[in-house]
């Protein structure tokens, strides 16, 4: 367990982290931002896993598994969702000396 | 194996580091596709190395949790329409919030057994519990420190609101429910049940971890997203998505402290802090404010004045409307919702060459909010092969209408709507349009009188230089494509 | 004393965030910008008040005697010099409505 | 007392927030003054809470130090000329380095101490020892861990360097010493200190805590940040000051591990990331690579061919220069080094106000590495109360300068050489310039035949449309002025 201190100065930096990351992003990717950051939060399905790892009592199994399921929905849902909407960006992309 | 928990924590490590750069690269649109891969490499990693964890129970449960999760997720994710995004993103984020209050839920419910069942039934020995007791098989749990049970109490909390609101959300833009709740008094109700939900929390944190409180914690919080968001009108559902986004976020970073993730709490972390500074963004393209999008009254004005506009809407045959734009020099066309609805996009993209080939200058106006998400019409023409050059920004065309010869709106309203100018008691008033009225001719196509998002009237319909190509969008464009096809032959 | 892993978090994130701050700094921005962290390293002024404050033997008190003098030396003069370079700057920002 | 550690860490916490936030500010020129406001506020916070750390001793030298330190930095710091600013950079990052690897060096002697003194000499009792041990007072410290130890020695390591080499830098861009220093094989004698250095470096991290080793890792140390730097070209300087910045900073952060302090871990590696990147970005500025300007021939060439150029420079009087202004209708000013040397920027810009009231259309043209800092003519400008809209930067004005009549380059050299563009040998050559050669007149002030920066001819001066001024900056502007004024009178 890593001291409250500590754990503040992560939280501080990781959020200045990512606001610096998004600060001048262009309108046409908050959609897929928003998909892309809700995969990445999927690493929920970890600490999901470490519950159900963890869990004893069926009534704790039932949530954990429960929570894994939530887990593994919110990574593989995210990935597929974000994957496809970056993939229409392809074509545009592909030629650099196009936009006006 | 004692390098193990090391090689465990550098895994974690290179995750929080790929998602990132991953994010890093989704915020520009030249790495943007990049982007999402690194993220899930991280992703895999990260789970490869719990699997690896040496401590850990019940591996074939959470084997099959993940395969069904994953299974479940990735076919939903895969066959759905481009037009769902939205739903399916708050789908997925609603999963992820319950996932992080199980994860909280779990955690108290460890230690409310732990408090009731070790200390008192172990000595002296009395058989007759042995067997509930080896049931039970309760492991020593260390006790959580107060800022852990806070923390964790916290996320819970914004995890179970992040779940049921995002869920409504979900409902809202599949079109099961209907649009708007709303009841006399419901701020003060949402303000009592938030309130209720957070005194229960405070008194888990504070220790009282007994089931019947942490029952009503969890019901009170899901309660709470609920009545959030359900008075909320669905042109701001993006908006709200993006805001639960980051709550969840929030929730993962708060859990992950208690379970001494820091994987967890740095991704939970970013996504939290991007993702609000997301929602503000979004928000304001949409010109609103977020205090305005959560307890605004959007939606009620909306629902009140529906206001009577002079004249009639003029119809058009698609052969006349293929002519006029075949004789043009200038052609705008401003695809919408509609667009994305009928899945016109390709026959579009098709008539749109079929007048370049003639000569025709032709550009393609895109609204920041066009569509149901920011991006949409982009990613879709885009998707039926319509080159970069030939796209405008709203503020880039806006002062080219004037010599525009033709507008061709197909499928978009609100976005055209000239009373978020004019009329100051419109819902939208204030927000930014193409200005496609100022063009010589203006030719609209849509399936009838059906009003867009905002569920208001239109006053471009009813213009002197506005014709109505009633139709499917697709079906329309189809018709227009064939007709200038019969001009050359 | 932080353990290795949490350090290293922080480390990473501290690199992200001094990166993403100045991502897009115009040219004109270069010289105050090292300026101003050549001040905040000045930092290194509280770690050499902590090695002076533990020093025991002469020896060890001269070198954090100098230690201090020179991190003093660099937070003080890292001010100075940023602030005046900064507020150069003042006149023409003064105007947003001029620039071209 | 208990709350008093929390209270400093706390602080800490603040500080380091404060300069995350400072820097934010300073990277935007609207918000830039303010930022470094914060960021003084948080090292004020950061020292005041380290006073009040309660196991301190020699809480009265470290008060002198401070007041010493901070006195003689300040009142150097305010009375130095703008034009001095990056050796003043240089020599306070110096400081910082040195303060590094001081923290390093009384880290590795107090275990030194530790090492020799405080084991075998306490049982059996000894008296005859006793005084040699009241007298070194040795208190337990805690030893350190392999990778404290390990970091500890890479800061003091980078810190050394950072040290001696800012203070060659210092001393170059002070004039105290040739510019260059250069003999055969000294890439192999510079790369072989580094090697020693680092094998000390090594021994030291692997345990080898011995007076004489600690000694040697130094001396090695402080010698390849000397050998490292003499042999760069004074016009790279603040390229490598940029580096010994974030080089500090990386010290920083380091001995802040060491020390368990947080903010200067955090202040540090903030700084060590923002100061690379910053460094790659004046190279890129100034048309280098980051290895090119550490390991470049750049001086070397230039000290090598001196080419001659045919013709002769043609001179002008003060009289005719201003005529020949007065009657133009564009007139382009592009100010370099020699400007900030006079001191010219006032009269210049009263020159300038005089032209723009008969209506001549004056421009400032900044070149971005004129001068010896990025952003000196910008700086010097804004001193003078040139408004922002008639400066304009290199890529804008350059299509410009065919239509303009007169351009007046003041103290400028290098960054107008049209050689940059036709020699391949020149070692400016490929560095982009200010196309003032493409005017249909160019008049140079300059105070005679003296080169810039890099140290070479300019065909600029020895061109046909070209006449020089000569004279010191501030005098020749004066001079303009005064013959502008008698032709109105
Ligand atoms: N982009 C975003 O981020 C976002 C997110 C959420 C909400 N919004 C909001 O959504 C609205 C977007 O404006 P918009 O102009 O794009 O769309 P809109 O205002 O929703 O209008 C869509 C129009 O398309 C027509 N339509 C529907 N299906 C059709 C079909 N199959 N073929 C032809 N026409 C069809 C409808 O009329 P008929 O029924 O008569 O055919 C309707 O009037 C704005 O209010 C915006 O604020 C935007
Ligand atoms: N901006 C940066 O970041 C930076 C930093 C370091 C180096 N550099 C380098 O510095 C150079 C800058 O170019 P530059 O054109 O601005 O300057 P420059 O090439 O150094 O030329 C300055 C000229 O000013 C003249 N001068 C000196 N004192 C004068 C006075 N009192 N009155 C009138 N003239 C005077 C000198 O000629 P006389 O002796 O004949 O008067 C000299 O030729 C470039 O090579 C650049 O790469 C730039």
């Amino acid at each position: 367990m890593i001291d409250g201190f500590v754990a503040l100065y992560i939280f501080m930096l990781a959020a200045f982290t990512g606001h610096e990351i998004i600060a001048r992003v262009p309108v046409i990717l908050h959609t897929p931002l928003m998909s892309g950051s809700n995969f990445v939060h999927g690493i929920v399905l970890v600490g999901a896993m470490i519950a159900l790892g963890h869990a004893s009592t069926p009534f704790e199994i039932g949530l954990g598994f429960v929570a894994v399921l939530l887990g593994a929905g919110n990574a593989a849902g995210g990935y597929v969702v974000t994957e496809r909407m970056l993939e229409m960006f392809k074509p545009s992309a592909g030629k650099p000396g196009d936009k006006a | 194996m004692s390098w193990l928990p090391t090689l465990v924590q550098a895994c974690y490590f290179l995750a929080a580091l790929l998602f990132i750069l991953g994010l890093k690269r989704m915020s520009s649109p030249r790495t943007a596709r990049g982007g999402i891969v690194w993220a899930g490499v991280g992703m895999l990693v990260a789970v490869l190395a719990t699997f690896a964890l040496p401590d850990m129970q019940n591996r074939g449960l959470i084997l099959a949790a993940v395969l069904i999760g994953v299974a479940a997720a990735w076919w939903s994710g895969r066959r759905v329409a481009m037009t769902a995004m939205p739903q399916m993103v708050a789908l997925y984020n609603g999963m992820g919030g319950g996932a992080a209050a199980g994860i909280g839920a779990a955690e108290l419910v460890a230690h409310v057994q732990r408090a009731t069942v070790a200390v008192p039934d172990t000595y002296p020995l009395r058989p007759e519990n042995w067997v509930t007791e080896a049931l039970h098989q309760v492991p020593a749990v260390a006790p959580l420190s107060p800022v852990a049970l806070g923390l964790g109490v916290l996320g819970a909390l914004i995890g179970a609101v992040s779940f049921s609101g995002s869920l409504v959300a979900f409902a809202k833009l599949q079109g099961w429910m209907d649009r708007r709740f709303v009841f006399p008094g419901q701020r003060v109700v949402n303000l009592l049940v938030l309130l209720l939900a957070v005194v229960h929390g405070v008194m888990l944190a504070a220790g009282h971890l007994e089931s019947p409180v942490i029952l009503a914690f969890f019901v009170l919080s899901l309660l709470f997203g609920l009545l959030m968001t359900l008075p909320i009108g669905g042109a701001d559902m993006p908006v709200v998505i993006s805001l639960y986004n980051a709550f969840t976020g929030l929730a993962v970073a708060f859990e992950g402290y208690v379970l001494g993730n820091e994987a967890m709490i740095i991704a939970g972390m970013v996504v939290g802090a991007a993702g609000t500074l997301l929602t503000q963004l979004m928000a304001k393209a949409m010109n609103r404010s977020l205090g305005n999008v959560l307890f605004g009254s959007f939606g009620a004005a909306a629902g009140g004045a529906a206001q009577e506009i002079a004249g009639a809407q003029k119809p058009i045959e698609a052969a006349d409307a293929a002519v006029m734009m075949a004789y043009a020099e200038r052609v705008a066309i401003v695809p919408g919702y509609g667009m994305a609805v009928a899945q016109a996009q390709h026959k579009v993209w098709e008539f749109a060459k079929l007048l370049i080939e003639r000569g025709v200058k032709v550009k393609f106006a895109i609204h920041p909010v066009a569509g149901r998400m920011p991006g949409h019409m982009n990613v879709l023409l885009a998707e039926a092969g319509v080159p970069y050059d030939l796209i405008e920004d709203m503020d880039d065309i806006n002062p080219e209408f004037p010599n525009t010869d033709v507008v061709l709106v197909i499928g978009a309203n609100d976005v055209v709507n000239p009373m978020a100018k004019t009329d100051p008691t419109s819902p939208i008033y204030g927000m930014p349009i193409l200005d496609v009225a100022a063009a010589k001719h203006v030719i609209v196509v849509k399936r009838g009188k059906g009003t867009g998002f905002a569920g208001i009237e239109n006053a471009l319909f009813y213009a002197d230089n506005t014709r109505m190509l009633y139709g499917d969008g697709q079906a329309a464009a189809g018709q227009l494509v064939s007709e200038l096809k019969a001009l050359d032959s």
